[in-house]
């Protein structure tokens, strides 16, 4: 099925010179540390905690209502160190999503209400299913579909997932415009 | 619910100097909140049936969800219902906790639900999505895991988060508002 | 990626008959034609760890029985564990061996196995703490493998004896020296042996022979206490977790043993005609990259349902479908009805159009590093699956073929509109930009009682251009040659009658 | 000297062994004392999505689609090897459906492509465990439970006895109860067989025959089941859930009738080595208490009215394999397998010539075998 238009309340969303569309609903905690590389989309009520470290996206990242992108924290003999959280491009990020990952790679799809663990690591091209709970310090290889709870591999994903995601998140970057009033 | 609630907010709101406590946090009623307890932005805490108590050295993350829910059926209750969270338990990322009485040490991982019904005791762990329903005493140590909800004690009992406390305590300041204490401790605290 | 999530709306048809989303598919530049999983050779490339990413030529892959050495399973959850660094606990480890060394020396770091899930520990299964930070856990042994082995090597004497013998006498074996035949057929012959069961015994006799096994007449009795003693269930090992571990199977949480990580493979397709790969990963676990990457989705156009109007039986609804040209070259386009012939043809010089013959194109995809056809093994292949889906409208198709010009990257950025190169027929092509194409159609639901709630669904073939840049021995230059494919679309249920 | 032929013989390549169960598939290489790994035989159907059994099919063709789904996600996610040119290994019940091997050799052949197919009989791969040839091997599984008696290393065939008295009966017993102990409880068949590895086993004989009377000896105690709801097992259930396998109901058919009918089946001479040569194999017997069970149900049997006549066995003696139950059949190719015939192996070529599978039931195949076992 090609993506409908999704259409966006023009009073809501910024958009930046890199074509980054970021709702003003958002909580950017520490907005200084967090780079989003162009053409990002950030959805109303999304939680993006850049005061506990640096996050940094890639192009075309969907973030969706609700989601959470917190920064994964470890425990050293000397205190605790929250590490940074990087996402590749093409990156989807389903509705109340919870990321506390390390490293999400590019072409990476988390579904609704999925929770990622503290320090994960998401290989690029793969598939986090709706409601999936991937427990922490887990490595999700490439070419995977995770589900469950805690989440396992069910399936494979099929070689041209790197063009797939890459259509998705162009196709919905592009569906995704102001109403017209 | 309407935000203006009938009485005075700042009132009934009593922060313990130490505690850091996020403007952008959403508290609703009459709330009490000990001594190095962190309370991040988005986190909400709802006194619907009664007062919240909350302890010293929590960890309250944005998203998560403590309220003193009313029983179903029942509009306004004549005895206020206390709600006793207890000292060094953290609630994770869109967890939900209506539980009424939270001993210490306890961990609600991200999107894990306690119902009203359930008393946490000591160093429980209640697993990422999991979702205790059913009327009961958690035992110490348990920890619950899985869509299925296995069950099993440990060994190690959750640590207090000491560390974490710290680091939140010294960086959140630093590029949140925060709410004022308005009471001092009256004891000193064991650490 | 809509195909990783939505149901299969349209789905093409396989040279095998499976029905699958384009994105499933795999197309044999050799053959010209279009396989999936179901029809393809799957091999499996290189194994890795799905947790260090360590990747092992195959021959120590066997060595190590699949599994990775250095990373474990939780036995609890069956989550990857993760090594933790603690202090050495402080009681002082009297019993072992190096306990001298470690007395005076400060607090030693000490590691184990945690997992993040179930917080199990190697401690709760009295694992003793290692000193290093890798390697070094104790193995679980078989407890029955040497008894194993005497059996194994036993009957390997016996197979090379068996086999001696029967090379030795062209004639038929008189008596097998592995004991079991397959069936006998009456008792008759068991009484025979009974009677004389020493003349067959000398000859299997061996040094290598193992004890056999002596049965006993005592059994296992019920635990005493287990009519009085309560059950602590959270105590009790699930069949899973015993399963994981097939030789002890322990019954208690605190017998269970961390187990090594199992490797992944990294699959390559070949194609079962001509024996090419159609998918050929890199090596490296970590790459997402392909030496050869023959999906179907760079090669043959994709079609989407834009938006197809509310379906009434006898009513034409519009049907909207994009049409999008995934290669490097322009191609004409022709929606047919289901029943064309979906044998490719291809132009020749004179123009004319000439049916593309299998041999033709097994001989000229030859390649120097493939075995003449000949030497190579005849490809065994399965019979076609019968195609079960019934078409359920009738559907109004374009008489006049469609351009789509090749795919271009760059033009993305490129806002001009170049429409006006094409004479589009404007009632047929509704949108035009790039290397895609919106076409309206219009179905019309046929009258069925027998799929009553069942989605309408709608056949018709298309016809694409190809055009092949392999060079092959005959020709040189890129053949062009005209392919079919058949196509199903699922449009959604009925709304009512007219 | 001939042992280091035999070596030298098998090192090329591995050969997978594959023991295809009603419910559960042990799979993994010849020459191996443990199986990779034993997983549900069942797979997930890629259109709609449910998980089904394999041996739950419809019709060949569903079989057909089944197996290629089950074995491709067995290759290559578990076993983790290329099938094409391997050798296999797989063991089959006596009773196993002409048309389920049939279909099973189509799949390895023309979709795997494997090399060789050895299709070993489960009762008679077992002894390989024991190194005796003369054995009583009983599996009770998961659909049914089997019994063939083998002297000297020849099955007795027509003393086989089968009945349907194993783990699914058993698990609808369990489910019965539980249901009438807790209306409106909906449990799946998992988490019912959890239940009775966790919890249930076989009680004795003597207490048995008190079950259901007024004098019932008091049940074991309950036990708390957590989960998404919490469930209570009561002790009774805990404590019935086997006894489908000894009650002998209007055919006077039970588990331990098994072993008895079989032994009177076989020549005078062969029974009492054959009762002093019982291995109990398949999942089911791993049940607590099992064994003993069976040990005071044949004794006392042996003195009823129905056997005293026929049968003058004075003892049972019982094998213990150097493996689990439910995985020693497996074993048994295993270690068959090792012995590496290709007389004994259908090769690819040939299936694809002949297009059949050799069958003990069929004369073709046995006319070569009777020359060579009967020409003594």
């Amino acid at each position: 099925m090609e993506p409908q238009d999704i259409y966006y309340d023009k009073n809501e969303y910024v958009e930046t010179a890199s074509g980054n569309k970021v709702s003003r609903q958002t909580v950017l905690c520490g907005s200084q540390n967090i780079v989003l590389h162009g053409k990002v989309i950030v959805q109303s009520d999304a939680i993006i905690r850049g005061d506990l470290a640096n996050v940094r996206t890639g192009r075309y990242c969907i973030i969706s209502k609700n989601v959470v992108i917190r920064p994964p924290f470890k425990k050293f003999s000397k205190g605790v160190a929250f590490f940074p959280l990087q996402m590749g491009d093409h990156v989807f990020v389903g509705e109340r999503a919870v990321v506390n990952a390390a490293v999400v790679g590019s072409y990476v799809y988390i579904g609704k209400n999925a929770v990622i663990g503290r320090r994960c690591i998401l290989k690029d091209c793969c598939y986090i299913e709706d409601g999936a709970v991937v427990p922490p310090e887990t490595v999700v290889p490439s070419f995977t579909r995770f589900s469950g709870s805690p989440a396992t591999c069910t399936e494979d994903l099929p070689e041209c997932t790197q063009d797939l995601m890459m259509d998705f998140t162009k196709n919905y970057y592009q569906h995704f415009l102001p109403a017209k009033m | 619910m309407s935000i203006s609630a009938p009485v005075n907010r700042r009132s009934n709101l009593k922060i313990a100097a130490g505690a850091v406590v996020c403007e952008e946090s959403i508290l609703k009623g009459d709330i009490t909140i000990g001594a190095r307890t962190v309370i991040h932005p988005k986190a909400s805490i709802v006194a619907e049936a009664g007062p919240i108590i909350i302890g010293e050295g929590n960890i309250i993350e944005e998203m998560a969800t403590i309220v003193n829910r009313l029983p179903p059926n029942i509009v306004d209750s004549a005895t206020p219902a206390l709600q006793i969270i207890g000292n060094y338990n953290v609630f994770e990322a869109d967890c939900t906790c209506e539980a009424s009485k939270v001993g210490d040490n306890n961990i609600l991982e991200n999107k894990a639900f306690v119902t009203r019904d359930v008393e946490l005791t000591n160093g429980c762990v209640i697993g990422a999505a999991c979702s205790l329903i059913e009327p009961e005493i958690v035992p110490e140590n348990t920890i619950v895991f899985g869509s299925q909800c296995h069950r099993r004690e440990m060994n190690d009992k959750p640590y207090p988060q000491i560390g974490q406390l710290e680091y939140l305590m010294r960086v959140l300041p630093s590029y949140h508002h925060l709410r004022k204490a308005n009471i001092k401790v009256k004891s000193d605290p064991a650490t | 990626m809509a195909y990783l999530f939505q149901p299969d709306y349209v789905r093409y048809v396989c040279s095998c008959g499976s029905l699958k989303p384009i994105s499933k598919m795999y197309f044999c530049r050799h053959c010209l034609k279009i396989r999936c999983g179901y029809c393809v050779c799957h091999e499996a490339d290189s194994h890795y760890c799905p947790n260090c990413m360590e990747n092992l030529p195959s021959a120590e892959v066997r060595l190590k029985k699949n599994k990775c050495s250095n990373c474990f399973d939780c036995p609890c959850c069956f989550q990857t564990l993760c090594t933790r660094a603690g202090q050495a606990p402080l009681r002082p480890p009297a019993s072992s061996a190096d306990a001298k060394q470690d007395v005076k020396a400060t607090p030693k770091k000490v590691y184990y196995l945690s997992c993040s899930l179930c917080r199990w520990t190697s401690r709760d299964a009295g694992i003793p703490d290692q000193y290093v930070a890798t390697g070094g856990w104790p193995e679980q042994e078989n407890p029955n493998s040497t008894r194993i082995s005497t059996l194994i090597d036993f009957h390997k004497v016996l197979a090379s004896k068996e086999k001696q013998e029967q090379q030795r006498k062209k004639f038929p074996t008189k008596r097998t020296f592995l004991q079991y035949e397959k069936f006998g057929l009456t008792s008759a012959m068991v009484r025979k042996r009974a009677g004389k069961p020493l003349e067959p015994k000398s000859l299997i006799q061996h040094s290598d022979q193992p004890a056999p096994a002596v049965a006993n007449e005592e059994v296992d009795d019920l635990p005493a206490g287990i009519f009085t003693e309560a059950v602590d269930i959270t105590k009790i090992t699930t069949l899973e977790q015993r399963l994981q571990h097939p030789d002890v199977q322990a019954e208690k949480i605190n017998e269970l043993r961390p187990q090594h990580k199992q490797f992944l493979v990294k699959r390559s397709q070949r194609c079962r005609g001509c024996e090419h790969n159609v998918s050929k990963p890199e090596y490296s676990p970590q790459s997402i990259k392909f030496k050869i990457q023959l999906a179907a989705f760079y090669h043959v156009p994709e079609i989407r349902i834009v938006t197809c109007e509310p379906l009434r039986v006898g009513v034409a609804s519009e049907l909207l479908l994009k049409i999008c040209n995934p290669t490097q070259h322009q191609t004409q386009i022709s929606l047919l009805p289901l029943d064309t012939p979906t044998t490719p043809t291809t132009v020749t010089a004179s123009g004319e159009e000439q049916e593309l013959k299998r041999e033709n194109i097994q001989m000229g995809s030859e390649s120097p590093n493939l075995l003449p056809l000949a030497v190579r093994q005849i490809s065994v292949t399965e019979d076609p699956k019968p195609i079960t889906v019934v078409s359920g409208a009738e559907i109004a198709l374009p008489e006049c073929p469609l351009f789509l010009p090749p795919r271009d990257d760059a033009a993305e950025y490129d806002e001009t509109n170049d429409a006006s190169h094409f004479q589009d027929d404007k009632k047929v092509v509704v949108w035009r930009k790039g290397n895609k194409i919106v076409v309206r159609l219009h179905v019309t639901p046929f009258a069925n009682e027998q799929n009553k709630g069942e989605p309408v669904i709608v056949g018709f073939v298309l016809r694409h251009g190809y055009v092949n840049t392999l060079a092959t021995l005959e020709h040189k230059a890129p053949q062009k040659s005209e392919l079919n494919v058949q196509l199903f679309l699922t449009l959604g249920n009925l709304v009512g009658t007219a | 000297m001939l042992r280091y032929e035999g070596i030298r013989y098998i090192s090329d390549k591995q050969m997978v062994v594959l023991d295809i169960g009603s419910a559960y598939t042990k799979f993994g290489y010849a020459g191996e004392a443990t199986p990779r790994g034993i997983i549900r035989t069942e797979v997930k159907c890629p259109e709609s999505k449910e998980i089904r059994r394999i041996f739950n099919y419809i019709d060949i063709d569903d079989l057909y689609q089944l197996l290629v789904e089950f074995l491709h996600l067995l290759f290559f996610r578990h076993v983790a090897i290329s099938p094409k040119d391997v050798r296999i290994v797989v063991l089959e019940s006596l009773l196993t459906p002409t048309q389920f091997r049939e279909t099973l050799a189509k799949v390895l052949f023309r979709h795997f492509e494997v090399g060789s197919l050895m299709l070993l009989p489960t009762h008679l791969a077992t002894i390989s465990t024991l190194g005796t040839d003369t054995v009583l091997v009983l599996d009770v599984g998961y659909q049914e439970a089997t019994l063939i008696p083998v002297y000297e290393g020849v099955p007795i065939l027509k003393a086989w006895q089968a009945l349907p008295l194993a783990a699914c009966a058993v698990h609808e017993c369990i489910k019965k109860d539980l249901t009438d102990s807790i209306p409106n409880l909906r449990i799946p068949e998992k988490t019912v067989e959890d239940i009775k590895v966790r919890t249930c086993f076989v009680t004795t004989l003597e207490r048995s025959a008190k079950l259901g009377t007024d004098d019932a000896p008091s049940p074991p105690p309950a036990v708390k089941y957590p989960g998404l709801k919490t469930i209570e097992i009561p002790g009774y259930v805990r404590e019935r859930a086997f006894e489908v396998l000894w009650e002998r109901d209007n055919d006077n058919l039970s588990i331990s009738t098994m072993i008895l009918d079989a032994i009177v089946k076989c020549p005078v001479d062969t029974r009492r080595q054959l009762a002093e040569n019982i291995l109990l194999i398949g999942g089911t017997t791993m049940a607590k208490g099992f064994a003993s069970r069976l040990k005071s149900e044949l004794n006392t049997l042996l003195k009823s009215d129905l056997y005293s006549d026929k049968l003058k066995i004075q003892t049972f003696k019982f094998h213990k394999a150097p493996s689990k139950p439910n995985y020693t059949a497996w074993l048994g190719g295993a270690i068959f397998g090792i012995a590496d015939l290709p007389a004994r192996c259908l090769t690819k070529e040939n299936y694809l010539k002949s297009n059949r599978v050799p069958d003990w039931v069929c004369l073709l195949d046995n006319q070569k075998d009777d020359t060579s076992n009967c020409g003594i």
